[in-house]
């Protein structure tokens, strides 16, 4: 059992590692299609990391140990989420954790932006991790809502538990399941940090951000984590509110499950390509009002609806 | 090992910051231009970047000015190494029509180490990818120096120490090299 | 109003004061006044007589008068009048009341006196160096007759930095420029920011300063000259070419040919239709849109196909000499000018139809960036800025150029001075634009594009010229000289008054505002430093202390 | 939900385009016929009168008397404008722009081009050079002497000469 589930671990590390820069690519691809232009090869993200990887690392910030650290914590997270997210079998850690661990560690990939903005310390690094941190604050009682809302449902914090009965547990239509899933598919983007709500890096306004003063391998470490929470995100959105045909015998239920983590990659790339960059404010405020529409929906699950 | 692949992904994968010293704007909208549709730099995994710490390559545009030597020379030195600096117009070659105007310092190469030259006013987008594609080793170089030297005057030059004979019969004698 | 009431009024009111006036033609006056009283003949003109400022000229003219010439233009867009009023400032006391504190416009222009020629506007309200690098010394004037072009002062010093002003209290400076993704040009704003909402910011830009003029009246030759001007800026470079030559034309009594004309308007719109498309992609592009980035840039390709086919080169078309064109458009090009405008027109209607109804753009535009009426007025704003305000100018109307007079076409504006409103004034020039091309096309009749000149042309005599560059006026004044080329030739581009506003535009907005409002006037830092930041990651000053940063979380949460 | 409509309005303005990437490395991109690319210069027709020189705005056409009999045009190239105005004024038409735009090189010398040109003196005048349209009557700015050796341009008209030493730091023998 235990050999097992380490060996699940490795697998879906090394399944997600290995597949998030395709997804990215498909993302730019598609991008590049929608912009009528014949865009990057599908292979384009595995060769910038590899460049990145082997550039020199200039340690330049305030603080290199923190810089250095954020970087490997914020892939270590996301590749944490992937252990305890069923990519198209069972959950590799069944019953090693509840969903406040998967609060937290949603909360943590956030983190990691702010120590790598903090760490950097420029003006602009500075900004994108007091913007990261609202956007975060907004953030995560969504998220937690949503899962509570699937905890209430099933009766049980266990993530397994939660993913597998989701928020659809209850009988006749699941109203509560279906708000939740539109306020989280509207509130995606800013999960993975996409457009139109990559308010924390947008380029064009303080150049990225947090990473402004990464170059080289650490740098490669971030892009690898944004590629790998895209995937991830995905995947865990899928479990969660998009069950149906997940539980189907092995390679239907695999295809299937990956034919809709590609479709909400897809989501997010065609909302990226066609909408313009929130202000800070104006994303919280949207964050807010779906906040409001998800408690309205945890309140109907009290109820059983 | 790593620094060999980076070396040989550097070619599928250019990321460009560009850097307006002081030009007209001209060779930026070209730039741009070159991200379009039309021209598509990304195929080649070319991306413009904010930050030259995430930088490849410095696209330098405009003569090397006096105001904005320093933050050039500190944008260079920002960049990881390999780094690679292209020269894009006539103002970054050469310095444009003011190389010699007493707030310009002249081209970029004063300040910087260029790696590659694409001149041009500014170069068409057409010229600024095979520029790219030149430094990446898939086309090759088509310019060279042109040198014309007259090895001989065209002209006769009738000296009278080369004329020989007499009368009616008068010979040049160099006339045969002419 | 026309100059001869104008002139009665100046009589009546000056007295021995108004030394001479000129009026060369029906549109143009040069009113020559004593150095005391410039002030008070400024104020008039602009506060009771309602001129619009357009640009201060302070030249070096004592190799041929003894004396430094200041000239202050103006214009009267109703009476569709460009005047200047002149005066000469001794040698041994350059000094000359500022105007600055009645025309508040004309605040850079007379930094700029100050430093390239050395004339002291006395009064002024923030005599700070506004052109010149950070290191040059102080009393070095490039623009002195008696210096050469590529003259560096002793003294010069690159290590020196600006002195800025000291932030408000309770404020963080953020740095923005000399490089950064949306400028495509270096200039430096450093914003004095509270959370993210700007209070305050100070500009240091001019990085950009060649020494065009210059290098124009000591080295250049009339005709080298169109070739310089139209690299003032890469996008309306053909502006400054036309206005350039009309200037030159218009000091030297000479007329291009009707033929030249049309082309030129042809070429001038085609600058417009490319323009406007490269702004709509670019203030996308700011948003974070590109898609639709992509998209005006797609639709604009064609265009600039088009300016290769007709003048050899997709920007720098080198079009103009003095009194003609240099290149002629066959039956062909023109065939081929339509079909790209048909489809262009298409195209562009349908983006038009999205983007109007795009709550998501308007919400990141609308109420940003504000300049209304007032300040259009005060600061003597220009173009699409005007326009998106309410204020219909538009010199192409109002002092018709080229073959302007001879095509209809309707001034857009739009209310509300917003960012937004300029997006719209500029969706719909684009098709006034095409509008202007067809009708120049079908009124062009065959003839010859150039002027014979056989003459030299004649010394020190002036010339105005205004041309609708796609942001605004860009004007142009020459005084001819000897050698063969310009005594003095100065360039207001558009971009040189409304960067003017930027501060006034930004003041209480969001940071995330800060680079659409200055992208929204369109701004061209090549075109406003002529003649003469990211900030790196490195060199930002480490301002933010862990309390301001807890505090700033603070004011996120709430 | 009409900012939805609009929404989809944008996707497809692209979408209808289709694809339209050129292939442009991989096949040619053949400039249009008045393209101005790099000026070649022809050393058969070339006369030696610097017209082109002295009306290239860069200024950037240096030439160079060695001795009576010849002269040296060098084209710089590197901040060439490509205006065209040097094939303009030429008045044998030894000066064509060509379609030459893929320009781009590692070394910037690869854009020169030299000619060493044999002068032969007129008897009355010493040099000769028709200028080729009236408006090239405009006269032309003094005569220089270039320095070659720093691909300089050297200026030599009135007035900036005298009392500028900045200028005049090259002693050069007038004929």
């Amino acid at each position: 059992m235990e050999l097992l589930s380490i060996l699940g671990c490795v697998a879906n590390a090394g399944l997600v590692l290995a597949l998030a820069p395709l997804g990215e690519g498909v993302l730019r691809k598609v991008t590049a299609r929608l912009q009528s232009r014949q865009g990057p090869p599908l292979l384009q993200p595995y060769f910038d990391l590899l460049k990145l990887l082997g550039k020199e690392d200039i340690e330049s910030g305030e603080t290199p140990h923190v810089q250095r650290g954020a970087g490997y914590l914020a892939l270590a997270t996301v590749l944490t989420v992937a252990c305890l997210l069923p990519l198209g079998f069972r959950t590799p850690l069944t019953g090693a954790g509840d969903v406040i661990l998967l609060v937290y560690l949603i909360t943590l990939a956030g983190i990691c932006t702010l120590l790598a903005g903090w760490g950097a310390g420029s003006t602009y690094a500075l900004l994108g991790s007091s913007r990261e941190m609202m956007t975060m604050m907004a953030l995560e009682p969504l998220f937690a809502v949503s899962l509570v809302a699937g905890a209430v449902q099933t009766g049980s914090c266990q993530v397994d538990r939660v993913l597998d009965g989701s928020v659809y547990g209850a009988g006749g239509i699941p109203w509560s399941g279906l708000i939740l899933l539109a306020t989280m598919a509207l509130a995606f983007p800013a999960f993975v940090q996409r457009l139109p709500f990559d308010v924390a890096e947008a380029e064009t306004e303080i150049m990225e951000g947090a990473l402004i003063e990464y170059s080289g391998p650490k740098l490669a470490l971030f892009k690898y984590a944004q590629m790998v929470k895209l995937l991830v995100y995905s995947a865990l959105f899928v479990a969660l509110f998009v069950p149906w045909g997940s539980g189907w015998a092995f390679p239907f239920g695999w295809l299937v499950f990956w034919g809709k983590v590609l479709a909400m990659v897809l989501l997010v790339t065609a909302v990226a390509a066609s909408h313009a960059r929130y202000r800070i404010d104006q994303a919280l405020r949207h964050f807010a009002r779906l906040l409001v529409l998800a408690v309205g929906a945890l309140v109907l699950a009290c109820y059983g609806l | 090992m790593l620094k060999k692949i980076c070396q040989k992904m550097l070619r599928r994968s250019l990321w460009v910051y560009h850097a307006n010293s002081g030009g007209c704007n001209g060779c930026d909208i070209e730039v741009l231009n070159v991200l379009t549709p039309y021209y598509d730099a990304e195929r080649f995994g070319i991306k413009l970047v904010g930050s030259p710490r995430h930088a490849d390559v410095m696209l330098c545009q405009g003569p090397a000015m006096r105001s904005t030597a320093c933050a050039l020379r500190r944008a260079y030195e920002a960049m990881p190494a390999p780094k690679l600096v292209f020269a894009i117009g006539s103002c970054a070659c050469g310095g444009g029509l003011w190389h010699d105007s007493y707030s310009v310092l002249g081209p970029v190469e004063k300040l910087l180490p260029v790696d590659f030259y694409i001149p041009g006013c500014p170069p068409r987008p057409e010229a600024i990818l095979y520029g790219v594609a030149a430094a990446a080793g898939l086309v090759d170089k088509k310019v060279a120096p042109v040198r014309f030297k007259q090895a001989e005057f065209p002209i006769p030059r009738y000296h009278p120490e080369h004329l020989r004979g007499r009368g009616e019969l008068v010979v040049y004698e160099k006339a045969e090299r002419v | 109003m026309v100059a001869r009431d104008l002139l009665n009024r100046l009589k009546e009111m000056l007295g021995p004061a108004l030394l001479r006036v000129d009026t060369p033609a029906d549109d143009r006056i040069f009113i020559h006044v004593e150095r005391d009283a410039i002030r008070a003949v400024c104020r008039h003109v602009f506060r009771d007589l309602g001129a619009r400022y357009v640009i201060s000229i302070g030249a070096d003219d004592r190799p041929f008068s003894g004396q430094y010439l200041v000239a202050h233009d103006f214009a009267f867009d109703a009476a569709h009048l460009l005047g200047s009023v002149v005066t000469h400032v001794p040698e041994g006391d350059p000094r000359l009341d500022s105007i600055t504190p009645d025309v508040p416009a004309a605040n850079w222009a007379e930094r700029e006196l100050r430093d390239l020629v050395g004339i002291e506007p006395v009064g002024h309200v923030e005599p700070k160096r506004l052109i010149l690098p950070d290191g040059w010394p102080e009393g070095a004037h490039p623009l002195r007759k008696d210096v050469a072009w590529n003259f560096v002062p002793e003294g010069y010093d690159p290590e020196r930095a600006f002195k800025f002003g000291e932030p408000p209290p309770g404020c963080t400076v953020v740095p923005f420029g000399p490089f950064h993704p949306t400028l495509d040009e270096p200039a430096h704003f450093r914003l004095y920011v509270e959370g993210e909402v700007v209070r305050g910011c100070e500009y240091r830009g001019f990085m950009v300063h060649r020494g065009i003029e210059k290098l124009a009246e000591s080295v250049l030759s009339y005709n080298d000259i169109p070739m310089a001007a139209e690299r003032i800026c890469g996008i309306c470079g053909c502006v400054h070419n036309v206005a350039y030559a009309q200037a030159v034309e218009e000091a030297a009594v000479l007329r291009a040919p009707p033929r030249a004309e049309y082309i030129r308007t042809i070429m001038l719109e085609i600058e417009r239709l490319h323009s406007h498309l490269l702004w709509v992609g670019l203030a996308c592009h700011i948003l974070g849109f590109d898609t639709l980035f992509m998209q005006s840039f797609r639709i604009r390709e064609p265009v600039m196909w088009i300016a290769e086919k007709i003048s050899g080169n997709r920007k720098t078309y080198a079009l103009c000499l003095i009194g003609g064109v240099r290149w002629d458009l066959t039956l062909e090009l023109i065939a081929e000018l339509r079909r790209v405008l048909d489809t262009l027109e298409a195209e562009w209607r349908a983006v038009i139809k999205a983007v109007l109804g795009d709550k998501n753009v308007q919400q990141r535009a609308r109420g940003v960036g504000v300049a209304d009426r007032s300040l259009v007025q005060e600061l003597s704003l220009i173009g699409p800025v005007a326009r998106a305000a309410g204020v219909p100018l538009d010199c192409r109307r109002d002092h018709p150029y080229a073959a302007y007079d001879r095509v209809e076409f309707e001034v857009v504006t739009h209310e509300g001075g917003d960012v937004w409103a300029r997006i719209v004034v500029r969706m719909k020039e684009v098709l006034q634009s095409i509008e202007i091309i067809r009708q120049c096309l079908d009124k062009m009749e065959p003839g010859p594009i150039q002027l014979a000149i056989t003459d030299e042309l004649p010394v020190g005599r002036y010339g105005l010229s205004s041309v609708e560059a796609p942001r605004g006026e860009s004007h142009h004044f020459v005084i001819t000289g000897e050698n063969h080329r310009p005594r003095r030739w100065r360039v207001r581009a558009p971009t040189y008054q409304n960067l003017q506003a930027v501060p006034a535009m930004i003041k209480d907005q969001q940071l995330a505002d800060m680079t659409i409002t200055l992208g929204s006037i369109d701004p061209c830092f090549s075109c406003t430093d002529r003649f003469e930041i990211v900030d790196l990651a490195t060199s930002t000053t480490r301002v933010w202390s862990a309390e301001e940063l807890a505090r700033l979380a603070r004011a996120g949460r709430r | 939900m009409t900012s939805l409509l609009s929404k989809i309005r944008e996707v497809m303005v692209g979408w209808n385009a289709g694809r339209v990437t050129l292939p442009y490395p991989a096949a040619p991109a053949p400039p249009p016929p008045r393209f101005r690319g790099r000026p070649i210069f022809d050393a058969t027709k070339c006369i030696g009168c610097a017209g082109c020189a002295n009306n290239c705005p860069a200024r950037e056409i240096l030439v160079y008397d060695v001795c009576q009999e010849i002269r040296i045009l060098k084209y710089l190239g590197r901040r060439c404008t490509y205006c065209g105005r040097c094939a303009d004024v030429c008045p044998e038409g030894a000066i064509t722009m060509s379609g030459e735009f893929e320009n781009a090189t590692p070394a910037i010398g690869d854009i020169e081009q030299r000619l060493e040109l044999f002068m032969s003196t007129c008897q009355r005048c010493g040099r000769c050079f028709t200028e080729p349209s009236p408006l090239e009557q405009l006269k032309l700015k003094g005569y220089r002497f270039d320095d070659l050796e720093h691909d300089r341009w050297v200026f030599r008209s009135q007035g900036y000469l005298e009392n500028s030493p900045v200028v005049d730091d090259l002693t050069i023998e007038l004929d």
